[in-house]
């Protein structure tokens, strides 16, 4: 029998860092014959293993098309990551996935896409955006709203400046501390609706952030008619196994690495803002 | 000879003793005007914490008096209580607590030898630096080392701060198995321990002799560990809980530390002191090993503490063997009733006898502790003996040569300072 | 409710431990060790806790030995059927770094042997289908409880003796074993009703002197498995308690049980339907190898529920109702059925003594 | 890695059983003086107190003025600071004195406690300078310290574990002693991490890991008290090993009080 939790070996072949404290691993199997058929959708992610020291669950932030390498942006908050930050290129690590149910980007197509984010640069996010630049066509309009704490957190600054040259694309950005030269807003990103225009039957939310603004975002939208069911939220619990086995990221009944962690909202309506859940 | 020569040595941090202490060597004209062996050991007042605890806390916090050797303190401390209490253990028992003590009596003088004392003897700073070019000997000391830990977990579930004895013996009887497979380890151990006497013998060491007082435990028929009379080699022969009449403590106008005389006079307490006293006692093949050293006992060589802690290393082995090879489980320890008194306990610690009196009240409850650990006892032999010693060495030689000298003689008396469980006061120099 | 079934005379009894062992299986049964019944290797019938009955309060166990001849007159231990297939530490795999930086992962399959376990329970049955559900019937099986479950051969024992921390017939799962085994047996005084359920187990029957059971005997047994769930003092609600208690989790009995609770985790240790764990490595001194274990964990533990900065349950109430809510609420949307077997467990292991039906009695009521 | 780990262990009061777990690491003590630089340790004979190190030990509590002198000097020449065991976490048993009246017990004990240099209180080392991470444990075992640099020879801290007791006892099968024997075990209250050592040998565990994180000292008293164990036997069961310690002072205090 196939050992699931068996991660397999993996090269850094290039190591960019974002920001301060965040970093994208581009990873290459060394197992040549693992790569092609390797296949995910953005939203999904892996166990990054680091060698003596353990696992923890990324995003997989490269475009699925994009085979010759698998990326990963990974923010350094504690004892792995902030040792995966350290790594360089040639250096191996463990990889084992894709887990879990990425974002809905079938249902997607057709319609407007708002994708609203908060705090440090929402790497699932990122490339949401990057693949529907990439595939422009099949989607109609693009809203994308992102709020920080600090304006000097926001990373990926051009991008979003490139982005909002594009046709039919709205970038809005809020800052609550703004520092001098901020030219977006100043303020919480949900006081962005009120400039954003959502036209609600044909519009689908893709969220990712901390839970209370995903709530306060989810109120926004319900205000202004977006049903539940357009609204998907990608939530992040402890995870060990990634499998479905060690329940640990259970939010109620739904597992977040197989349920999730992309859920439509309907499915956590009950417990979302719920303290112990 | 009208040569000036002033130089002050001082040694803030001793290595490779157990603790922490510090020698203060003045040295004027030729003399030495001032020579101070501190215990530098933060007071930690062992005694007045026990004050209000109840006999089944006793053993578990006297452990910690010593991470060297534990399992002496809690010894000594169940039999001080057991008497008060006038508990009877069983053979049982008393062999399982012999069996166990062997196993802190091979640890602990595995690690002095290999760790501390033997790098002296050959220029060594360190042991691991030893083992470079003495890989066997350090490895047979790792070994020996080991297997002494072994023992003591068997009783005590791990070797420093064991958590298996209580007062009326043990919390349980080791399984069967666990114990055969511990003899099997025990029987092969042999040739590393006698190997390790003949080793200790060849060591070139300093001819030093000296005049001194041995003191130790004596009993009817074996090597003395668990139970004995205290005996000396000038005659006394007391029971342990008449320790208090002739053995008083009292403060030396320049030291920090309490000295221990006997009648008057400094003592030896310890593994030399023991088989100058004990050395009748050996059993085979024991008493053969020792003589085909062609060294005689009694020695009136202070450095030959390091060949009588082999001597009691293979002693240890060769009597764990004997009181483990038929183990049955059994009891493993009898209680009753507590009761208002005084009661006296004295066992061999690797270093010398380690006295305890408690005080216990109605309610079971200790109202006073005196504990004498070995270290404190041999405080005013050191000084007597660096004294003599390094004068005799010669105070022409270097600074540095008198420090490591001093230093080796104080390593030779393997002072465990952690134990010093009590001081009188302190006098602080100031130049 | 009488099915066909074969006798075994107490005398011949040890047959059946012969007859499991020459067909290569190791026997797994109950005996007395530091003061509980605990599943272990049994060399003999002798090993058997025999006249041995235990006495079940909240937070208390007790032994006591009686001159009777059975074997099963007691309810349960601590760990049944857990420990055997998912047991408290597994290595997973373990990685070699070669001097070059590349690392060697190896898979560590478990090496499970034949065993035979005797006395299960039907509480532990129960639990067992739970576990299959959750680790073998995965989109990732779970090699290691795979291989360990599938060469289990199981002996249910019909419970006659339940504890006063029983509950078993509330919650539908006993006392009478009803599937999950490969033997079934109904102690009597003198022997044992027996009757197989699987291939494997007719294979094991047919080589047993067994004759055929009176009607007698039949009625015997069945009336003690009766008795033995009327005799139940404890007992669950039967609906379904998802929705109420997900009505309530801001009922004032969370706050006062966490008064109580010492969040020790020991009712989710000895539950044998919890099935949390966390992984964690091992490296050598030097660096060179690496391995990987999986150990119980626990939703009572803080470390359960932190995420970076954030720990979701950092306090006892919402610890405690985070066990409850989904041993006995969302567990019916995981796996078709409440995660309580009835067992009791919680409640005795309890070391000061929570009762989880008294709880939710107050919280449901 | 182009350097070795400097390792340094260094000793305040204490009774010098951490260190064992040096000592008494067989092999490994050998190995890691071949992957370490190990640049002071007095016991094993090495000697350079004011030298720098990336990982320092520290065993034993600060209870002299020379003390916290030397603390702070170490704690400047050190990149990882990591106190282990109970007298350099806690205290251990010789902060009992904090709270009690220090002045008299040094007075009972010495003739002339004005001329020692000691201080009122034990206390831990990161009540002295700040510490980067803490081996718990009286003692602490050779696991924990050996674990704690080759992780860091790894590139990460070792995973601090705050669990209780029982949670070992029960993947260990170790048959709870205090559902069966109504035994006062600690467990419940205790952290993890000595390998469940006394239920393991049938008795309770009196807590000398220190406390666990989320402890509930109050319920674990209460049903020993209506088990009949007095308040004051209670209060002695925290004030132990780790009297010090914030949770076990705290429900300590109380059950005292209520004695
Ligand atoms: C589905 C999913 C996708 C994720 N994607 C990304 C991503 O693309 N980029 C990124 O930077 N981070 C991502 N995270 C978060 C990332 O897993 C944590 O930041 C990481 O586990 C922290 O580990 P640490 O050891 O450095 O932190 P510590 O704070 O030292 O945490 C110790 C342990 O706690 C657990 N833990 C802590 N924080 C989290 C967390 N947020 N989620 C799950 N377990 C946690 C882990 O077991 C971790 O090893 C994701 C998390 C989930 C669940
Ligand atoms: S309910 Fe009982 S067993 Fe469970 S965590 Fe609380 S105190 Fe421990
Ligand atoms: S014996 Fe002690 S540590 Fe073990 S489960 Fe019981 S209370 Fe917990
Ligand atoms: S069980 Fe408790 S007292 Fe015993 S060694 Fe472990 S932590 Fe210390």
């Amino acid at each position: 029998m196939q050992n699931p939790y068996l991660p397999r070996e993996a090269e850094i072949v290039e190591r960019i860092q974002e920001a301060p404290t965040i970093f994208t691993l581009k990873l290459r199997f060394t197992d040549p014959a693992a790569q092609p058929g390797y296949a995910y959708v953005p939203g999904q992610f892996n166990m990054i293993y680091l060698y003596g020291i353990g696992e923890v669950a990324i995003s997989i932030v490269s475009d699925p098309d994009e085979t010759e390498t698998l990326d990963h942006t990974i923010r350094a908050v504690g004892r792995v990551t902030r040792a995966l930050s350290r790594l360089k290129p040639g250096d191996r690590i463990g990889v084992r996935g894709p887990y879990g149910r990425g974002w809905p980007l079938l249902e997607a197509q057709g319609k407007d896409v708002a994708l609203i984010t908060g705090g440090l640069g929402c790497a699932p996010l990122v490339s949401v955006i990057r693949y529907i630049v990439a595939r422009r066509e099949r989607f109609r309009r693009l809203l994308i709203m992102q709020g920080v704490k600090r304006s000097d957190d926001l990373i990926w600054h051009e991008q979003y400046q490139r982005w909002r040259q594009l046709p039919d694309t709205e970038v809005l950005l809020a800052a609550e501390v703004a520092e001098p030269g901020w030219t977006w807003h100043e303020g919480l990103v949900t006081a962005l609706f009120d400039r954003a225009e959502i036209d609600p039957g044909q519009t689908i939310v893709f969220l990712c952030g901390p839970e209370p603004m995903m709530r306060a975002s989810i109120y926004e939208l319900g205000q202004r008619g977006v049903a539940d069911e357009d609204i998907w939220l990608s939530m992040e619990r402890n995870m060990h196994c990634g499998l479905g086995h060690c329940g640990h990221c259970m939010i109620g009944a739904p597992f977040v690495c197989r349920n999730g962690p992309v859920f439509p909202y309907p499915e956590l309506k009950a417990l979302l803002g719920k303290k112990g859940f | 000879m009208n040569e000036r020569r002033e130089i002050r040595i001082d040694v803030p941090v001793l290595a490779r003793v157990e603790g922490e202490g510090a020698l203060d060597l003045h040295i004027r004209d030729g003399r030495i005007e001032n020579l101070k062996f501190r215990i530098g050991e933060p007071p930690r007042l062992f005694e007045k914490f026990l004050e209000g605890r109840e006999a089944f806390e006793v053993p578990d916090m006297v452990a910690r008096i010593c991470g060297i050797c534990p399992v002496a303190y809690q010894m000594s401390a169940v039999q001080a209580l057991e008497s008060l209490f006038g508990w009877r253990s069983t053979p049982w028992i008393e062999a399982m607590r012999r069996a166990m003590y062997c196993g802190e009596w091979i640890q602990s003088h595995s690690l002095h030898i290999h760790l501390l004392a033997a790098p002296d003897f050959f220029g060594f700073t360190s042991a691991p630096e030893m083992a470079r070019d003495y890989p066997d000997e350090v490895r047979r000391g790792l070994r020996l080392q080991s297997l002494g830990n072994e023992l003591i977990r068997l009783f005590g579930a791990r070797s420093v701060h064991p958590v298996g004895v209580r007062v009326g013996g043990f919390h349980c009887a080791p399984p069967k198995d666990r114990v055969a497979r511990l003899v099997d380890r025990l029987r092969a151990a042999l040739p590393d321990a006698e190997n390790l006497v003949a080793w200790t013998a060849s060591i070139d060491l300093p001819k030093d002799q000296q005049d001194f007082v041995s003191v130790a435990l004596k009993h009817a028929s074996e090597y003395p560990l668990y139970s004995g009379r205290i005996v000396s080699d000038t005659g006394l022969d007391i029971p342990v809980d008449r320790y208090e009449d002739h053995f008083k403590e009292h403060q030396e106008a320049h030291s920090t530390a309490l000295y221990s005389l006997l009648e008057g006079r400094p003592y030896l307490v310890g593994p030399l002191a023991r088989l100058n006293l004990n050395w009748d006692r050996l059993p085979e093949p024991v008493r053969s090993t020792l003589a085909k050293t062609g060294i005689p006992f009694p020695s009136r060589n202070v450095f030959h503490s390091m060949l009588a802690r082999a001597v009691e290393i293979h002693l240890a082995v060769v009597e764990a063997i004997r009181l483990l090879e038929n183990y049955e489980p059994d009891v493993p320890f009898v209680s009753g009733q507590t009761r208002a008194g005084s009661g006296f306990g004295c066992t061999e610690a690797p270093r010398g006898l380690l006295w305890h009196r408690y005080d216990v009240d109605e309610n079971g409850k200790v109202l006073k502790a005196r504990i004498v650990p070995p270290t404190s006892q041999n405080q005013a032999r050191i000084a007597e003996d660096l004294h003599r010693s390094i004068e005799a060495f010669g105070l022409d030689h270097s600074d540095d040569e008198l420090r490591l000298h001093g230093e080796k003689v104080i390593r030779n008396y393997d002072p465990c300072i952690s134990c010093a469980t009590h001081f009188l006061k302190l006098k602080v120099i100031r130049e | 409710m009488a099915e066909p079934s074969h006798y075994l005379p107490r005398s011949e009894f040890p047959r059946l431990l012969s007859v499991l062992a020459s067909a290569g299986y190791r026997c797994v049964g109950p005996r007395v060790r530091d003061g509980a019944v605990v599943y272990e290797p049994i060399s003999g019938v002798e090993d058997l806790p025999k006249g041995v009955h235990d006495r079940q309060v909240p937070g208390q166990y007790q032994l006591e030995q009686t001159a009777e001849p059975r074997f099963f007159a007691w309810a349960n231990g601590p760990q049944a059927l857990r420990p055997l297939t998912f047991a408290g530490r597994d290595k997973l795999w373990s990685a070699e770094r070669k001097p070059d930086g590349s690392i060697d992962f190896k898979s560590d399959p478990p090496e499970a042997e034949p065993v035979a376990v005797i006395g299960a329970r039907a509480c532990d049955l129960a639990a067992l289908y739970v576990y299959d559900r959750h680790f073998m019937q995965s989109a990732y099986p779970d090699p290691w409880y795979t291989a360990r479950r599938q060469k289990l051969f199981l002996i249910a024992v019909h419970c006659t003796h339940p504890s006063l921390n029983c509950f078993c017939a509330s919650t539908g799962d006993g006392p009478r074993a009803s599937y999950g085994y490969d033997l079934a047996l109904s102690e009597l005084d003198d022997g044992f009703l027996i009757e197989a359920r699987s291939e494997k187990g007719e294979r094991i029957l047919a080589a047993l002197p067994v004759r055929e059971a009176s009607a007698e005997q039949i009625e015997t047994a069945d009336r003690e498995i009766e008795d033995a769930g009327r005799r139940q003092v404890k007992g669950l609600p039967s609906r379904n308690l998802k929705d109420v208690l997900f009505a309530r989790l801001d009922h004032p009995r969370w706050n006062e049980v966490a008064q109580r609770c010492l969040s020790c985790t020991n009712c989710t240790l000895v539950c044998p339907t919890c099935f949390c764990h966390s992984e964690n490595d091992v490296a050598s001194l030097d660096g060179s190898r690496s391995e990987h274990y999986r150990e119980w964990d626990s939703c009572f533990t803080q470390r359960h529920s932190y995420i970076h900065g954030i720990t979701i349950r950092p306090d006892t109430r919402t610890r405690y109702r985070q066990w409850l809510t989904h041993k006995v609420g969302s567990w019916h949307d995981q796996f078709g059925r409440s995660g309580c077997v009835g067992c009791g467990r919680c409640i005795t292991w309890c070391p000061v003594g929570i009762d989880i039906t008294e709880e939710l009695a107050a919280i449901c009521r | 890695m182009d350097r070795k780990l400097r390792v340094a262990v260094h000793k305040f009061s204490s009774c010098d059983g951490c260190q064992l777990a040096f000592l008494n690491a067989g092999e490994e003590l050998v190995e890691l003086f071949e992957l370490a630089n190990v640049v002071h340790f007095a016991e094993a004979g090495i000697v350079d107190p004011d030298a720098r190190a990336d990982l320092a030990f520290i065993e034993g509590s600060i209870s002299t003025h020379e003390e916290q002198e030397r603390i702070r000097r170490v704690r400047e020449n050190t990149r990882f600071l990591v106190p282990i065991g109970a007298c350099a976490t806690s205290g251990c048993l010789q902060a009992l004195r904090n709270q009690a009246d220090a002045a008299r017990w040094f007075a009972d004990v010495y003739s002339d406690p004005s001329k020692i240099d000691h201080l009122d209180t034990a206390t831990p080392i990161a009540a002295n300078v700040s510490v980067d991470l803490e081996l718990w444990g009286c003692p602490v075992n050779t696991r924990q310290v050996m674990a704690t640099v080759s992780s860091l020879l790894l590139g990460a801290p070792p995973r601090e574990d705050k669990e209780k007791l029982c949670m070992e006892c029960k993947r260990k099968n170790i048959v709870c002693v205090m559902v069966t024997q109504g035994q006062h075990c600690m467990g419940p209250v205790t952290r993890t991490g000595c390998g469940v050592l006394c239920p393991g040998i049938g008795r309770d565990c009196y807590g000398c890991y220190g406390p666990a994180e989320n402890i509930n000292g109050d319920a674990w008293g209460r049903w020993l008290e209506q088990k009949g164990m007095p308040a004051e036997r209670i209060a002695r069961r925290f004030r132990y090993i780790h009297s010090e310690a914030e949770a076990f002072r705290e429900a300590g205090r109380r059950w005292r009080e209520k004695s």
